[in-house]
């Protein structure tokens, strides 16, 4: 996991400018941002994989692949299509 | 056709020789694909003492496998030159051709391959780099130079509005005069496949990549045209090997080829290794689309942008695929998502010898004379562009070009469904727009601007939650507006004279520029009436070439309501729209089917005719068309209509060559 | 506090695309990230206010201005300057 | 000077006036600030049969208070030209002018102001936009024309090599030829002041904001110029009022006025009211750097850049306290993330009139004859400049602007420190390079190309702990590389030929581009010899223009020196650093002093004397230089020694304006 802190430079429509104590300027969605944080403010950023939630979402993808192939894979014999 | 004076466009140059050093002085310049291929003559009047003269043309298509055959091109120009005088600037000159020069870029190594040719005498070739240095020849740069000239010719594509005419003194020939040159390319392609992301791809593509390259593109329309789909697969077979990606061009080789099956389950085998295979998985969502799953085609154009998130065809599917679901808001923003393509521009035929009018020897072919198409008159067509309305000329839309202009079509669907003040609500509701956001967060107390819609946002909360508007959707709906309205006012102007009985009267340039409003704003029916009017006047290629797009739509529609009905009927499957037009019996539908090839078939020669009257003898797109018609109706059919309908105006000879083109290929429907 | 689940799109140098489950595509420090982070990764991200560091820093800050005034902002006598 | 003949350089003009109407149609695209005032005359030689012609040339600090002290000017202008016939390429002509027009851009409105004088006859004016519009004229607009006038004069600067004679066809006047101007440009400054950010800022700022802009830039500039401080001080105070980010105007201006403490005070104040006042904050770390207070100086830094991470100026101060603190590290990566203005560039005269070298009327002023300034040949210069070795000419360092101008001088002043060597063990040590990057992390599997260094990186982790060096910052380093290996060739070769006790020749433009490399690289001894062996052989601006900038380095040096003891004896403060020199007893530096303001003055002359030869009166630089001289020594020992070493030409007359102007405004030294 990261954990930083991070000063509030600047704060704009989609950007907000934060800096490292040794002075990364970082551009931060203004998004992610809890609600009121302001130029000055100091925040705590935590990051950290989420490999339960990577799991779910790649059996329900799998699931899903499964399905088309079922539908649109296979040899059953076709209705006849007009030559067009 | 048979190449005549009056085929051979030429330039005449200041100083004999002038074109090719002006070209190497600016071979470093070249990008991309490059210019076309160049060829320039010296001639002069024998037994004269008029000084030996230079001219130069451009050509794509020329066959260039190697020195001998394109000595031999050079050769036969020379000779329909010299066969009799040439009416040359208002006089009638005995023209000895005594050299000539050809040269064609090398967008793989970027070097100029330059064959000299004496008449009569010596053949020399060489090979020069951007610091004008000469380069070793050999193979791999005759292999290279090859592709590249395919390339170029394959991708000159005259469908789009931007290019047609861009460079009058050239002449396109068809790259594939037998079956021996396009199994040719097809080895080049094998050979070269790695050095593809060299020569450039789409302005929609972000970096060229192994399998998203102009190398592919072009392939993939060789594969198209000629129907050499087993050659294809099994190149592609051998270079998956090495590179799993190319499984995505296997993919579309067999969608071509028309078995799904197949397709589906390489699509799954595919997808299976790679997971992120963004390729894949936007061709899998819309093969999905089509089928009318929106349910299955979501998840891929999901797992699509997940994948690529700085590509662009990712986004505008799931854009689509959103919008055909009926989620307007999901749609807006994966639109205003879209990464766009601001500087780059669709490889296009340019000149490289900046010229004038003075210069200019543009005969008139008299092999192919259809009436109306060889007597379009361009002062007439200048004279009436003077008076046209203004407010259509400035419609900005129509200037869009790569990925703006696809953005701008899924926008214009959008509003195609939602209706405009219906649109405006649901960009009140998602976005926030910039001049908004800035007089809020503004420090000075400025008066509080509010956006387009004449909404102020509430609270601070909900103003966070929206996502800002990119400046070039904004600027795309603003576009949007101008289209809108000239839509309305003319529709609104039709209902008044006819309600007055009164005729509307409009320029040709004026219907088919309304015409074209209608088209990108999905009133095909509105824009295909506004063409036939601009050709009741006068013959208009924009407007054909549109009418063309036009008869290939309504057909892939018609076949479209066909499978959905076959497939309710015979999976009842419920996921499927309700269809807005009844059940149409099988013969009615042939019926119709016939209607629209015969028309297809009349835009295609008129087409052809107008091609052919500036030196090109190649449209891809017009082959295809034609192969498509073919595929339908059947080539002794076509050859009789043709026959019957346009007697004695050489277009029947004209549309031999396509015949020909078919038979040698063994187009599906060709066989007799 | 926010809290957010997202996929990462791609990694670059130094900037890492995510994105929401509503298609919000957020460029991303890449520093920021965990280490073991790739291409097809769920992260989640959380981000608050750290009022104390703020208060901590501010004193800081304000002990260090009553220091220069105490230095250079006193009108005690001026040592004789050569002018120059 | 009293304005004669030789002072008035004219253009002539295809037709009478075409020069106001090519202005009038290029007005729309003047920004910020606009260009220099136009002048244009219509004159004709009376009783002759010859047509009227017209000329026009360019003014800075044409006194425009109103219509009618323009039209003095006008008609003072053309009593000169007609007070005798006037050398005229060639030949001697009677003109008499019979119309003057003077155009003027009001930065604020964005319109010209213009003033016609019929001579003799009526005066009119009017004002137009940039729609070609006439606009309703009023006392805000001229106020407005006035103080953009005044603000072009002021920053007009002549200090940089960038824009030296860059407009030859124009006078320069002192726009302050009495103390009422001053104040009443005082005024307008406090009328204006809110819409100082509408007339642009320097580059270095990345928004113009109502205390970052041109107008206050000029403000202070002739504060500083006229020591009219209290007068600045208390319309300050004024605007303090209304808005509290003047505060830093104040702090600026104490200390100008040398209030220290008052100053420190304030900022102490000012920062407790608003704790992100970037501005103030930068101000102070700057005043504590000077005093070598870099414990203090460090957290007013960092808070600064907290408080305006986008602006450049905290960045750069930033950067340079570390450096100062011997953190080199933090140095580089401060440096690394200066935002830079890339497409910005410092505000300079520039033409609106293309014209040629067989128009130009450039008479040479027979008032001032300087022997070695005034018979400066440039033919023997433009032939001097085809001979010099390209290597010099070639080095990129030296077309650096604005911010990459000031990065790079933090640059040299670290390489100064560390060596190049060290430099580079830094830089691999913090930086990652874009290309070691990008083949880290390319999916094929490339070459590992290692960066310039030539060491690679231990592995994934400390990979990432690294930043990427931005790449103008990478461009630096390699023009650093160029600089270095130059200067450090040439000091070889010239130890080699003082070895051999052969002279080391150079053209004199090679001595100049050798002294820019030295004084680039810090080196400020090395290039004041460069600077001086090019002046034995001829008369060079930029040397001595150069040379001036050393004498003026040197005594801030031997200040801070004075300073420092004095603090050591005084404070005892440990903090400073140890003098690399002995003390210097107060009569030793007494004596150093006089001798720098010796040389100060003889450059001054000399710059005075070229500037006045190119039309020239009036370049605040050279002010301000000879105030401070005039401050140290008194203004009679001056006069003086003008008097002593330059009899006989004309410099007498010419320093006796400055002489004048010090007088008016009762500057330190010149009361007697």
């Amino acid at each position: 996991m990261v954990e930083v802190s991070l000063t509030v430079g600047k704060l704009d429509a989609s950007l907000a400018l934060l800096l490292t104590k040794d002075h990364h300027l970082i551009e931060f969605p203004t998004v992610l941002l809890p609600n009121g944080v302001n130029a000055g403010s100091v925040v705590t950023i935590k990051c950290e994989q989420d490999l339960e939630q990577e799991a779910e979402e790649k059996k329900a993808f799998e699931d899903v692949q499964e399905q088309i192939l079922e539908l649109f894979g296979k040899n059953e014999p076709k209705a006849p299509i007009l030559k067009i | 056709m048979i190449t005549s004076q009056g085929s051979i466009p030429e330039v005449k140059e200041d100083i004999p020789g002038a074109s090719i050093d002006e070209r190497s002085h600016r071979l470093k310049t070249f990008v991309d694909l490059g210019p076309p291929d160049l060829v320039a003559l010296t001639k002069q009047v024998p037994n004269s003492k008029s000084p030996e003269i230079g001219t130069y043309l451009y050509y794509t298509g020329l066959e260039n496998t190697s020195t001998s055959s394109v000595a031999a091109h050079l050769n036969s120009l020379a000779n329909v030159i010299g066969s009799s005088p040439q009416h040359w600037f208002g006089k009638s000159k005995p023209w000895k051709v005594t050299k000539a020069v050809y040269v064609s870029y090398n967008a793989f190594s970027r070097v100029d391959v330059v064959v000299t040719a004496h008449i009569p005498g010596a053949v020399s070739s060489y090979v020069i780099d951007g610091y004008r240095e000469r380069i070793q020849e050999n193979d791999r740069i005759w292999l290279e130079t090859f592709a590249s000239g395919i390339i170029r010719s394959l991708l000159t594509s005259e469908e789009d509005e931007e290019q047609v005419n861009a460079v009058v003194e050239s002449r396109n020939l068809n790259p594939f005069q037998n079956v021996e040159t396009a199994k040719q390319f097809f080895v080049a392609f094998e050979e070269l496949f790695e050095q593809g992301p060299d020569v450039g791809s789409a302005p929609e593509i972000q970096t060229p990549t192994i399998i998203s390259n102009y190398l592919v593109d072009a392939f993939l329309k060789a594969v198209e045209l000629t129907g050499l789909y087993d050659d294809a697969l099994s190149i592609l077979e051998r270079l998956r090997e090495k590179e799993e990606l190319v499984v995505s061009l296997i993919v579309k080789v067999l969608l071509l080829k028309d078995e799904e099956i197949k397709a589906v389950k390489l699509l799954h085998e595919g997808i299976k290794r790679n997971p992120r295979d963004a390729n894949l998985l936007t061709i899998q969502s819309q093969f999905l689309l089509e089928k009318n799953r929106l349910d299955l085609a979501l998840p891929s154009a999901v797992q699509a942008v997940n994948s690529a998130p700085s590509e662009f065809n990712p986004w505008a599917n799931l854009a689509k695929v959103y919008l055909e679901s009926g989620n307007v808001e999901q749609a807006l923003l994966a639109l205003n998502s879209c990464p766009m393509a601001a500087y780059k521009e669709k490889f296009h035929l340019k000149r490289i010898i900046p010229t004038t009018a003075e210069k200019l020897h543009l005969p008139l072919p008299v092999d192919v004379t259809l009436d109306d198409v060889s007597s379009l008159d361009s002062a007439r067509v200048a004279q009436e562009h003077n008076s046209v309305d203004q407010a259509l000329v400035n419609l900005q839309a129509a200037n869009l070009k790569s990925t703006f202009a696809k953005a701008y079509d899924i926008l214009t669907e959008i509003v195609h469904r939602t209706g405009w003040e219906s649109l405006l609500k649901y960009r009140a509701k998602i976005f926030v727009m910039e001049e908004e956001y800035r007089s809020k967060s503004s420090s000075q107390t400025n008066v509080l601007e509010t956006a387009a819609n004449g909404k102020a946002t509430d609270g601070e909360n909900s103003f966070k939650k929206k996502r800002l508007c990119e400046r070039w959707l904004d600027n795309l709906f603003m576009l949007l507006y101008d289209d809108l309205r000239t839509y309305t006012m003319w529709q609104a102007e039709m209902i008044h004279f006819q309600a007055q009985k009164t005729q509307y009267e409009k320029l040709p340039v004026e219907w088919e520029l309304l015409g074209m409003v209608a088209f990108r704003l999905h009133h095909y029916k509105e824009a295909a009436n506004a063409f036939q009017r601009a050709l009741e006047i006068r013959f208009a290629p924009t407007s054909t070439r549109n009418l063309l797009k036009y008869y290939q739509l309504e057909i892939k529609n018609l076949k479209q309501k066909a499978d959905k009905s076959h497939q309710l009927n015979g999976h009842n499957n419920k996921s499927t729209t309700s269809l807005d037009h009844g059940n149409l019996s099988p013969q009615q539908l042939s019926k119709k089917i016939a209607k629209l090839d015969e028309n297809i078939l009349d835009t295609v020669v008129r087409l052809s005719a107008w091609n052919h009257r500036w030196y090109c003898e190649f449209a891809p797109y017009l082959l295809t068309a034609l192969a498509k018609v073919i595929g339908r109706e059947g080539l002794v059919k076509i050859q009789n209509e043709v026959r019957a309908n346009y007697p004695d105006t050489g277009v029947n000879e004209l549309l031999d060559d396509s015949f020909e083109f078919f038979r040698h290929f063994e187009v599906f429907g060709s066989e007799t």
